[in-house]
């Protein structure tokens, strides 16, 4: 396939989901499950393919994606609540100390710059770790943020540690989509850049890739920064989803979540890390909901074990068993594209065709 | 060649090279040359410190003591420092005291024009040949993040590509262009890793054990392979190697470590006949 | 290959349930007409089953069932309809609490009871908002709940209240002049409360110590130990019955002399189970005080007593917390509601809501213009440490 | 003596909790020693075991339910061993150490659903829960105990280390993985015992720990887990001595934040001082450098 038409494709697909969204909310009724998930979805995507730029295709091993979503959800919340509504959500703090509001699109890439900013920072000291320190490194520094965000001081700033709200959220489930799908974009662009193959380069092997020329320590922190930034926007886009925020959110826990839907979707893989995100909330919010309910019958049939938490704990043996013995993922770290699609199926038909070919011969 | 010519023209330049690791010397006191156009080859029992000096040359280790030069200009300086300065057990301890230190990073050397090859072939295990090459064109780039991301470099892009294509054809790797670099037959990695080094187009090439692992056959393909690079691309070639017919083919020089200290140098007939080179292999070179 | 195939299967599967799901999601919208020919109308029931306050969502959650149990059908419009609960878990967790809202709303429910916790109620505010639908808070006491908004109501009296009630009652009681005050980070409840504490307790003279600690902490003894050197005369600690129970437990075992108060979520079994047998002083204000209807006792005693899973998540007795009590009549408020309205629509619901007057077993209930409840009394108890029930101390308003 | 009433409970609780971090950062130690794993679920197995012992007490006398309760976390930490981590042995770290948060995400799931969700009270165990009154201040017994025990049971255990056969094997484990399998150590018994000792010290210290602090929540073990892990790191992982003495500073350091009255940075201050010392020095207070070979 030339490059033309695969650009054609693509952009028609997107173009088609797009549609098929604006559609979906033309005629369901708002309130549908559906839109939480694919709202909440799109978001996770775009972080997921965030920490997968750094974790997947640089190879370092950071977990402080929630400290960073952190920064960018409260840079948005603080820039964007309106200031007549300042008085009783910063009710303990005399209507705090930023008496504006900013744009949401302004709000969200200052979100993203002020993770970035700190990411650099951050950035100086810990990315000479090796592997497994690193990763708690940045665990550290996520639960450090979390704390000073929490802090009585910072009130007039943050609100202590009470929830952020009233700040614009959602009108429509395309924007999520929209946000997310321009950033994912760019990473792509990214990835696909001589930069995206120095990135691949030190994750393969950093000592090869120093003696071909490549600066460790500038590329490592250039992954880490931008990595950062989308996962800012990521945060500030959470924030409009969840529509209140508070520090206490952003826990590690929640870092693991990123990590486990970006292991599910494929390291190295930027469809993977979508697919796996929308599978991974649709699941955990919507479709296993039915294992709490302690009065769930097949027919007749009384279901044992259901009761609330119930399913939690399949969704964990799910994600381990997925772990043990399905390691690849579900993209490896290969990508969707029309042309794998067309490739697929052409193979799937051959076979077939080579299969019947040879049965009618015998 | 006179000393006093090669001096002048020398492309690199080991000066009073020392490297202790606590308390053991692995580097002791080398000093070397290596003049343009020529293949000098650094040879010596295991441990001699051959592959030290490489690292120590291409910034993966900084010196405790002593500094290198590249086309005169000095790239590499150190004095013992902290612990070292009572550990220090070499020569020369108060040479470049009060000096300004010099350590730059393995790409900075890179950048400078010095390539290298790892003894354990180090290529990129997840890419093609094809991109392992591309990878190496990285370094040469004029764009900046921005103009990379949004192809904005199109004509910079379109020349690394075909540049890197052209090495593949030189190189003689044009048929497994698209194939995973590990899944290469191990004399095509060793040639591909030479031609990853050559994508960065330098001026010097360091070559750790090219010929380890390989059979006597591909030993002679590697050796006329060495010899027409040098020439294809106006190399100088500085190289680590055990095996001895090789060495003695192509070098122009050879200088011979063992311990750590520097016990011969000069033309391959001068060092065959060395009895402290002699000694110093008892019998283990001659056989290779 | 077969990977391919897998990574096919799940597109292909999400796709699919994307549809169905639609599909199913529309089916159970409408107030359908289950098997028995009667119409359904669902109330949601948005509380904690899990977390720091699951105990308590729990407890709260028990008296909306027994309420449910006991009159499981209302008149609307003229016609009988069947009341069916559709229960979440909102994991006492803000950041889970939206999504489990969002569950509620697809399920199309009328009117939404909860929660327990001020937090998670704030949290899933916009979200019942959104789909229109409008929200009763339980016991959930922090003003920002119905604050700004009308679709969220209120059967509670309010934390400024509470905490003023209890400023008087430790300055009066105690003689108090210097008060320890631990929050919980992040926990608006806890927050809040402590925050009109301290306004009440100052406007009285009063000296406070305030110090907070972080979620999982289970490590006490330092804030004891602080509040010891400090020289207080009360402990006051707003906070979750877990972190409660643990205060409890340490407060005994180094020996502090000082009573301990807090605010209605301290008003429950747990507590109780944890002082027992200990040396300490327990003060909490509540909303209900058992032996207040002697009939609600003895029906929800034998209905407790009778369901294994209902007592468990009593905590395994019989005593009846005050938020059952509020969960109970939060009931009868939302059926009042529904037969006013005269309709299942939750806009309906919500305009009626507004003229709603219930006389509950936790006293008379009606909505001010900001949707809260007209509340002028708190009961304050005191925790008997020998029979570990709870002792009745005064009904204490605001002059 | 005003002075020391008035500080003494924060130092106690410090060292108390210390020691309790000390026998959960050893098994953080041991495995990280000799598989590089940062074994996440360990802090979950010490929540594991408070739980068990709530059950099993209510069910039996107490002497009996301890036995139980250590046998049945040893059990657990073996099984998430041959389970979640043997299969990966030759898989990339990253692998295992996801493998690792989803065991901790399947313990902390299994313990919601089968609490309810509700924080279980730790039962007193008799003697230890005792008060008992220290220079005028009163604190439960096993404030006293913990150090001293801990001490007693790291000095057993690097005896074990030194001179039994097991202990060699695992000492040559962790030196050099592949080749000490080569020299015909069997090697997935020496990890299985690794996590037998690291779980039993858990086991152990969560009956100290959950005697002070007796709430018993799902969640309860990640964060005196992550403390653990920190103490191990900063100690120098690998090294026993090491993570008790890491252990010890970080319980008395977090005290004593408390007690100046920085209380929203005491968690924070942990990973602080994780980070300082990993810049400073990598490798740890004890830790022995790893050079890659080029």
């Amino acid at each position: 396939m030339s490059k033309k038409t695969k650009m054609a494709w693509n952009v028609s697909l997107i173009v088609a989901l797009l549609a098929l969204l604006f559609l979906l909310e033309q005629i369901m009724p708002s309130g549908s499950m559906l839109f939480t998930v694919l709202k909440k979805g799109a978001i996770y995507a775009l972080v997921a393919v965030s920490m997968n730029l750094l974790n997947g295709f640089t190879g370092l091993f950071s977990l402080g994606q929630a400290g960073f979503m952190l920064l960018g959800a409260y840079t948005y919340a603080i820039l964007t609540i309106p200031p007549e509504s300042r008085a009783s959500v910063y009710q303990y703090y005399d209507g705090g100390i930023v008496n504006f509001a900013i744009p949401v699109p302004l709000a969200l890439i200052a979100g993203g710059l002020i993770a970035a900013g700190f990411a650099f920072l951050i950035g100086l000291p810990v990315l000479r770790l090796k592997s497994d320190y690193l990763a708690i490194a940045t665990l550290g520094f996520a639960e450090i943020i979390r704390a000073v965000f929490q802090w009585d001081k910072l009130g007039p700033l943050t609100n202590g540690s009470n929830l952020l709200r009233s700040f614009p959220t959602f009108q429509s489930v395309l924007y999520p989509f929209i946000v997310s799908g321009i950033c994912i974009a760019l990473i792509v662009m990214l990835i696909n850049s001589t930069y995206g193959r120095a990135f691949k380069a030190i994750r393969d092997d950093e000592i090869a890739a120093e003696a071909m020329g490549i600066n460790l320590a500038h590329h490592k922190r250039l992954a880490f920064v931008i990595s950062s930034f989308f996962a800012g926007v990521s945060g500030g886009l959470l924030a409009m989803y969840q529509t209140t925020i508070q520090a206490s959110m952003f826990k590690s826990a929640m870092t693991y979540e990123i990590l486990l839907i970006v292991v599910i979707g494929g390291i190295g893989s930027v469809t993977g890390s979508c697919i796996s995100a929308f599978l991974f909330i649709a699941c955990s919010e919507w479709w296993l909901r039915f294992l709490d309910n302690e009065n769930f019958y097949i027919g007749s049939f009384h279901v044992p074990l259901l009761r609330a938490g119930f399913r939690k704990v399949v969704f964990a043996v799910v994600i381990m068993a997925m772990v043990l013995f399905y390691r690849q993922g579900i993209m490896g770290t290969k990508e969707f594209s029309v042309e794998a699609l067309q490739n697929f199926f052409r193979k799937l038909f051959v076979r077939k065709g080579v299969k019947k070919a040879g049965d009618s011969h015998e | 060649m006179s000393n006093e010519k090669r001096e002048r023209n020398a492309v690199l330049k080991l000066e009073n090279l020392t490297m202790q690791f606590g308390g053991v010397i692995a580097v002791d006191n080398v000093s070397l040359e290596v003049g343009k156009g020529e293949i000098l080859s650094l040879i010596g029992p295991n441990g001699a410190g051959k592959t030290t000096a490489f690292n120590m040359v291409t910034g993966v280790y900084a010196p405790t003591n002593g500094a290198i030069y590249y086309k005169g200009e000095k790239i590499v300086q150190n004095t013992p420092q902290g612990k070292m300065k009572k550990l220090y057990q070499g020569e020369n301890a108060g040479l470049y005291a009060g000096k300004r230190v010099i350590a730059p990073t393995p790409d900075k050397i890179t950048k400078l024009g010095i390539a290298r090859t790892f003894q354990n072939i180090r290529l990129f295990k997840s890419q093609t040949v094809f991109e392992n090459i591309l990878i190496a064109k990285h370094m040469l780039r004029t764009s900046n993040l921005f103009t990379a991301t949004f192809h904005l470099n199109a004509r910079e892009e379109a020349q690394m590509r075909q540049e890197s294509e052209e090495l593949l054809r030189i190189m003689e790797l044009e048929d497994v262009r698209d194939e995973l670099a590990t899944s290469l037959p191990y004399g095509k990695q060793r040639h591909l890793e030479i031609a990853r080094a050559l994508a960065t187009k330098p001026e010097l090439l360091l070559l750790d054990e090219p010929a380890a692992g390989m059979n006597p056959q591909e030993t002679l393909e590697l050796t006329q392979f060495i010899g027409r690079i040098r020439g294809e691309f106006g190399l100088t070639i500085f190289m680590i190697e055990h095996h001895m017919d090789l060495v003695m083919e192509i070098s122009d020089r050879i200088h011979v470590l063992d311990f750590g200290k520097s016990i011969a140098e000069g033309k391959p007939d001068e060092v065959r006949n060395n009895p402290r080179v002699i000694e110093a292999y008892l019998g283990g070179a001659q056989d290779e | 290959m077969k990977k391919k195939v897998l990574a096919l299967v799940l597109t292909a599967a999400m796709v699919g349930a994307v549809l169905t799901g639609c599909g199913g999601n529309g089916e159970s919208a409408a107030a359908g007409t289950p098997d028995n020919g009667a119409k359904v109308v669902k109330i949601g029931v948005y509380e904690p089953a899990s977390g720091d306050n699951g105990a308590g969502g729990k407890q709260e959650t028990l008296g909306m069932q027994y309420a449910n149990s006991k009159t499981p059908t209302v008149q609307i419009g003229g016609e009988e309809y069947q009341v069916e609960l559709e229960i979440v878990d909102n994991e006492s967790s803000n950041d889970k609490g939206p999504s489990a809202a969002a569950s509620l709303v697809s399920s199309k429910v009328s009117v939404v009871l909860g929660s327990y916790g001020s937090g998670v109620s704030i949290a899933a505010s916009d979200v019942f908002k959104d789909a229109g639908i409008p929200a009763i808070g339980v016991t959930c006491t922090n003003p920002q709940v119905t604050e700004g908004n009308k679709h969220y109501f209120r059967i509670c009296f309010l934390d400024p209240f509470q905490g003023t009630v209890l400023a008087n009652f430790a300055n009066e009681n105690f003689s108090a002049k210097k008060a320890y005050i631990l929050t919980k980070l992040g926990d608006d409840y806890s927050t809040g409360l402590g925050h009109y504490f301290k306004e009440a307790f100052t406007g009285l003279g009063g000296e406070v110590v305030e110090e907070t600690f972080q979620e999982g902490n289970s490590d006490f003894i330092s804030y004891i130990t602080s509040a010891k050197n400090a020289g207080a005369d009360v402990f006051f600690a707003p906070v979750s019955t877990e972190a409660a129970a643990l205060i409890i437990e340490q407060s005994a075992a180094q020996g502090l002399t000082i009573p301990l108060m807090a605010g209605d979520t301290w008003d429950s079994n747990v507590i109780l189970n944890a002082a027992k047998g200990k040396d300490v002083q327990i003060y909490v204000t509540t909303f209900y005080q058992e032996g207040g209807n002697e009939e609600f006792d003895k029906g929800i005693k034998e209905w407790i007593n009778a369901d294994s899973t209902a007592k468990a998540n009593n905590g395994g007795d019989d005593t009846v917390a005050a938020v059952t009590a509020m969960g109970y009549d939060a009931y009868y408020v939302a059926l009042e509601a529904l037969k006013a309205a005269g309709s299942t629509d939750p806009a309906a619901v919500n305009e009626a809501l507004w003229k709603v007057t219930y006389s509950g077993v936790s006293g008379e209930i009606a909505f001010n213009e900001t949707g809260d409840a007209l509340r002028d009394v708190a009961y304050v108890k005191c925790a008997n440490t020998e029979t570990g029930a709870w002792d009745f101390v005064a009904v204490q308003g605001v002059k | 003596m005003e002075f020391i009433t008035r500080n003494l409970p924060y130092l106690m609780a410090g060292i108390s909790v210390g020691g309790q971090y000390a026998l959960i950062a050893i098994g953080y130690t041991m495995v990280y020693g000799i598989l590089r794993l940062i074994n996440f679920a360990h802090g979950d197995i010490f929540m594991a075991a408070g739980l068990i012992l709530v059950y099993s007490a209510t069910v039996m006398p107490m002497y009996l339910a301890i036995p139980l309760m250590i046998i049945l976390t040893v059990l657990i930490g073996f099984m998430v061993e041959r389970v979640a981590y043997k299969p990966l042995r030759s898989a990339p770290r990253m692998s295992i150490m996801i493998s690792a948060i989803g065991v901790s995400y399947l313990l902390q799931n299994l313990a919601l659903y089968v609490t309810g969700g509700l924080s279980q009270q730790y039962p007193a165990i008799p003697w230890i829960s005792d008060t008992v009154t220290i220079f005028g201040s009163t604190t439960k017994r096993v404030t006293v105990i913990t150090p001293v025990l801990t001490l007693v049971l790291v000095v057993l255990l690097v005896l074990l280390i030194k001179y039994t056969k097991i202990g060699m094997a695992m000492r040559a484990a962790s030196r050099d993985f592949e080749t000490s399998q080569l020299m015909g150590i069997k090697i997935n018994s020496v990890v299985s015992m690794t996590f037998i000792i690291g779980t039993f010290l858990a086991a152990i210290g969560s009956a100290l720990f959950f005697t002070n602090y007796t709430g018993v929540t799902p969640t309860v073990g990640a964060m005196p887990g992550l403390k653990a892990f920190v103490a191990a790191v900063f100690g120098g992982i690998g090294s026993i001595p090491g993570a008790v003495i890491g252990a010890f500073i970080i319980g008395i350091c977090e005290n004593i934040i408390k007690g100046v009255g920085l209380t929203t940075f005491s968690d924070a201050f942990t990973f602080a001082l994780l980070i300082i010392i990993l810049i400073i020095k990598p490798t740890g207070l004890f830790g022995e450098k790893e050079a890659d070979k080029v």
